[in-house]
């Protein structure tokens, strides 16, 4: 139980403050949100590659840093910039899901064309994975790519695809082998979202926003030398992706400043005879989140730990995503209750607190808990492969086999 | 002995409940809560034709002369349709702050209109039920001064039904010199809230309407809620069932799966016994004195904890699908949400529940 | 919503009334427990049966009272000797689960033989149904009887057969038909427990006492004619049986008399600077339990006027198990917290609250949550009887059926 | 930066476990259990040539001189083979109490005896913890007089440490005259709790053992109490889940059922994080004294509420079998259960984290 960092680390960090000292008036003010990023970010991130603190690990021919993997490293960075509440690079589909998987598994032309792009934002990329008739049950998905000479023709339609009215391509899963059993008929195509055939509906949420799409295509023209690994293959090199999308969920350093920000609601806000925190009932209800955050943040630095050291810190990694869900729906529900009537308030309202924050937040969290894998999903995950519970004939063996 | 609902109290809900279903429809509940007001005078004028107004107001003055238990089971109806109506102010607390603390000529005055539909009344008492700091009314020599938050069944009014900071009661003309009215938009764009502003206003206090009254119609208030939390309830769990029952993920229904299958089971086992309770915390209100606040707690906060969890659980079992506005089920996931924080929180009114029973040391 | 007594009905009640002023005096100390009752037991127990206060509904020709069933005149009966402290008839496995059956599906001379003695308390029987094996899937018993001329041999094992050691006789699942389908080689079969190759072992439970027994059958000798419906039938006939012990469980005025006792601890204990009502927290679970006991007193009151009413409440009936046992499983769990470290104290310790009765109840209430039908089987019911959800291939068909 | 344990914690801690699993295995347990002392010399004595008993105490003394790190991990394989022995209090709060507290003299005295087993010691510091009518001990001019209740590891002890009312702690022989020693029964036959009575008693009071020492102690006792509970926890689900897979009902182990699983599920998610919780609370106590309060509150507060849910779910999936004394199971569930409630129940030590935040009010 060493909690400090190395000399080496504490070097680095050191370096990140002077640079955000020398640099910060240059970040951009928004942020590197999923929409097409402003010239003014572009900018930004192009610095941040230059000096090692976005596509840190990517290798220098394809546009990136070229540093060697160093887990302490990166959660150095994202500290720093978040103590400093300074941007970070950009963050988007392209950056997290596409580009490991083209690194893994992409053909070198691949790589050249669109690493480059992509880490630098000018690119934006949305994912055609699920469909309505297919969540849990990724792999029943009935988008059809069926030959015409050197081409596919797709039709079919995805959902959940996020920033598809803002991207330029889309990483697509669409079935060739309809013959072939679920899993093995499935290939990963690239393509540009200009591409005739494609039409982008807004998929408005319970939260009131469209933070999502449906996308539908129509003979859609894709060459085939578009397909990412091999065809029949897409199961698999979607796997390599959606690892990558796991670990975005449950970010302590988030649950954390949810939490902070419930606490000094409490603090500030009265209520009847006085602030909220003098509420024994609700101060005792606060106390037990902050010990469940208190125990989710330190399993992550355990599983940071694990991970930094080559290992796999198993149970604890697999159970992060359904109690990280579940303790920042929670954080939300208690600053709900806490604010009484107010607590109702939404959007544009007089008396409105944290701009509706908290029933936004309680929304899409329960939007979370559903997403990425269902929260029974995630717990047929924890008994199968963290306990070794016998399966049950059929259920969850897509996801579970990721 | 017959603890259950009559034939003629299973009609009214049913012709409720069928009306809804037609002229009501989740299109309409759409359209009416992207619109500017969450009101719909049409279904109001339908729901007048039925008589629902004037449930509570006495056959003399042209209601139904029904019991709370019939309001109940009309708040269920529209809980179960999510209409987008005015109910529990409008049509329950106002006319019984009439009835039990108006004199004679304010009855005479009120209740017909109130009755037919052709005047509506809201309510402004949140701060009878916890105060605010900056929000409150104070009554000086017949004009009130001051804010009211959380004004119950607010748009459209013609009158309001204003609890001054010592409880007492007054009736305010929506079209008083110094009243000013200001929506309040929350998660749930099918009812109505809003908040008053008044400076020097003229109002018509209540003869008897001191803290009694206050506390009796703010028990009828929390009973409504709770039982438009039940009807909203039930709705989310048939929803959920039919989704499960056709979603097919698998190669199964997913409601074959036992986790689909228990989650609605402790949907379905956490929310039936609270129809009982709703029915006797508004058959206290009428017929058992003695139990009817806390009847009226204990229903309020038991709805608002168990509607919060199956609000919840039936969005996960639609999955994505819930989550979407394409299924509607938010509707009711907000409306649960609303009422849950009207007219006080559970731990609120847990406190309260206990101060009635003398729990609590003074 | 009538919540007044007809007048005959209240009739009924001062009769009742004037009989406990009467005869209160000729009760016994102990109650009716489930063991042998005490001549004086068996003395009130003839008393009860003259008026119509026990065995009210059994036809005079077996012993009985030879009353119309009248569910509120049962209610009435019940309400009275519980405010007037005065134990109500004999309650037992014999009473409860056997005559009901026998009365259904026995012979004219299996009725006249045992019911009476059985209802007057001179015939205590036991229970064999449950196997190590056969739990929650009761139908794959094993115990074994083979034809030996015109008797069955008896070989296996039984296990939660409370009484056991003190009961004449037995009633009892055996596999008669070993070749049929699981449901369908099943006999009912009912023999003295001084049968030769019968063997009783306590079963200690959590609670440190051997409320139960496990029973082992080695040759024991059974005359074919012994047999309560047909051979082969035994699952349909203890069905009959089964719904009768469903129904003993999660009675509200149970719940309520718990409730009670605990709202008094937390006003009269103390703890820190008062008494236990005095803290917030405790004090707020209390009263969410309050609300619960209300709606599950409700749901009750209303399951049993649609029974009086030759109706069935459904879903209100299918639930009461789950929720009763979990709700009294809870008000014992607060008491405990209440009480803080006294809350641990057990057996004859000095310092200790009711007798150790909140932990006592804490374990055993858990036990009622597992037996009888666990939870996860209790929610397989309401799913699918009660919400008409589909089936889980071969998923508790066997309790979902009963 | 390495948040794990190092390769001689993993040791020790699988020290213990690999003696316990052979020395002290259920049946042992067992029979401590019927005896009249919920207390096992054998084991004891095994666990002393192991060095447990100084795991906290310096070296210089006779002990391992290592941290409260590592005296958690002793104490979760004690939990995990629900081991019947001292712990909390003997080896950990008396030695630390003496150790911060005590005199060269009273520390050249006791602790080499300690740290070798060849003594005992208890601590009697329930009222420093919560107050109760009739129960306090008060000093005065080196005499004591009053009743101590849930003294911690009080069978066979030759020495106690007791907080009087004012928070200050004493020396008190078990052979001292006018000192009387009562078991207490609780539900946990592998634990031993005790009460004194103390009618004019010598003490040897600690000249640093005012409230900031019996502060320290506190926090120490509820970090062994919690990492006892996750233990037990842990050895709970094993359990369970080894059940699972084995028993098979309606032709499938049910293990295979997604309610079974679901439950164990639910028990890793709740109790996997809390490892975690205890190691850095731990760590906390020796290297970051000022959120070590605030983590032993958490860590107890949170494991005892995770340890109950554990506890009782575990036993659902063994059935009935659960609900026997033929598993054994209960030994761990009433272990849990006893160190829910020992040095302050979950919403007493939550109140106590309020306070050490400075968000209760003055």
């Amino acid at each position: 139980m060493d909690l400090t960092y190395s000399a080496e680390h504490q070097a680095f960090r050191r370096e990140v403050l002077v640079f955000l000292e020398a640099h910060r008036h240059a970040a951009p003010k928004g942020g590197g949100a999923a929409q097409r990023p402003s010239a003014e970010a572009v900018a930004w991130q192009k610095l941040l590659i230059a000096h090692g603190y976005a596509a840190r690990t990517i290798p220098k021919e394809y546009g990136g840093y070229g540093a060697a993997p160093d887990i302490l490293k990166s959660r150095i960075i994202g500290e720093e910039f978040a103590r400093a509440s300074v941007p970070p690079g950009l963050q988007s589909q392209g950056i997290s899901m596409l580009v490991p998987t083209l690194l893994e598994l992409g053909t070198e032309e691949q790589k050249r064309r669109w690493i480059g792009p992509t880490i630098r934002g000018e690119v934006i990329w949305c994912q055609g994975y699920s469909e309505p008739g297919s969540g849990s049950d990724l792999a029943s998905l009935q988008t059809r790519a069926t030959e015409d000479g050197d081409d596919f023709l797709i039709n079919g339609q995805k959902i959940w695809t996020s920033t598809a009215r803002e991207a330029d391509m889309i990483f697509c899963l669409v079935r060739t082998e309809p013959d072939k059993a679920k899993h093995d008929g499935i290939s990963y195509l690239i393509f540009s979202m200009k591409t005739p055939g494609i039409e982008v509906r807004p998929l408005v949420t319970m939260t009131g926003h469209g933070e999502f799409n449906e996308t539908f295509f129509t003979d859609v023209r894709v060459p085939k030398s578009q397909i990412v690994g091999k065809r029949g293959q897409g199961w698999f090199v979607a796997n390599a992706t959606l690892k990558h999308e796991r670990g975005m969920l449950g970010d302590p350093g988030q649950l954390e400043s949810r939490f902070l920000a419930l606490a000094e609601l409490m603090r500030t806000e009265t209520a009847g005879d006085g602030r909220i925190m003098d509420n024994p009932i609700l101060r005792d209800r606060l106390l037990r989140l902050q010990a469940e955050l208190a125990a989710m943040k330190f399993n992550g630095l355990r599983v940071l730990s694990a991970s930094a050291n080559g290992g796999d810190a198993g149970l604890a990694r697999l159970i992060v995503k359904l109690q990280a869900c579940e303790l920042a729906h929670q954080i939300s529900a208690l600053a709900i209750d806490a604010l009484g009537e107010l607590g109702v308030l939404y959007e544009s309202s007089p008396h409105l607190r944290a701009h509706g924050g908290w029933q936004q937040a309680y929304m899409f969290q329960l939007g979370l808990i559903i997403g990425g894998g269902t929260a029974q999903i995630q717990k047929n995950i924890i008994a199968e492969r963290g306990l070794g519970m016998p399966r049950e004939p059929k259920l969850a063996t897509d996801w579970g086999r990721l | 002995m017959d603890f259950g609902l009559s034939s003629e109290q299973r009609m009214l809900q049913d012709a409720v409940t069928r009306y809804l279903s037609e002229q009501s429809p989740l299109g309409h509940v759409r359209d009416i809560a992207a619109a500017a007001t969450p009101y719909s005078p049409d279904v109001a004028t339908g729901l007048a034709d039925l008589g629902v107004p004037g449930v509570i107001i006495p056959a003399e003055f042209g209601g139904m002369g029904l019991g709370l238990l019939e309001a109940a089971l009309v708040a269920e109806a529209l809980g179960f349709s999510v209409a987008p109506v005015h109910f529990a102010g409008a049509h329950v607390m106002a006319p019984l702050a009439i009835l039990l603390g108006g004199s004679d000529s304010q009855q005479r005055a009120w209740l017909p209109k109130l009755a037919s539909g052709a005047a509506r009344a809201a309510v402004a008492v949140s701060q009878a039920v916890e105060g605010r700091d900056g929000v409150g009314v104070v009554a000086r020599d017949g004009w009130l001064d001051g804010t009211a938050l959380f004004v119950l069944d607010a748009a459209d009014a013609d009158l309001f039904v204003v609890a001054d900071t010592t409880g007492a009661l007054h009736l305010v003309a929506a079209d008083a010199p110094g009243l000013t009215q200001i929506p309040l938009t929350t998660i749930d764009k099918t009812r109505s809230v809003g908040e008053l502003r008044m400076t020097g206003v003229k109002a018509d206090p209540l003869p008897g309407g001191g803290g009694r009254t206050t506390r009796r119609i703010i028990d009828a208030g929390r009973i409504m809620l709770a039982a438009d939390i039940l009807g909203a309830g039930t709705a989310m769990i048939e929803q959920a069932v039919a989704y499960a029952g056709t979603r097919v993920q698998f190669g199964r229904p997913i409601g074959s799966f036992q986790a689909v299958k228990h989650m609605c089971a402790e949907m379905a086992a956490a929310l039936e016994p609270c129809r009982s309770l709703v029915w006797y915390a508004a058959h206290a209100f009428d017929h058992a004195p003695d139990e009817s606040t806390l009847m009226a707690c204990h229903a309020k906060s038991h709805l608002s904890e168990v509607g919060r969890f199956v609000a919840r659980t039936s969005t996960e079992v639609h999955g994505g699908m819930g989550f979407t506005d394409l299924a509607g089920l938010h509707y009711w996931f907000k409306r649960i949400g609303l009422d849950r924080q009207l007219l006080g929180g559970p731990e609120l009114v847990r406190n309260e529940a206990a101060r009635v029973q003398g729990w609590i040391a003074v």
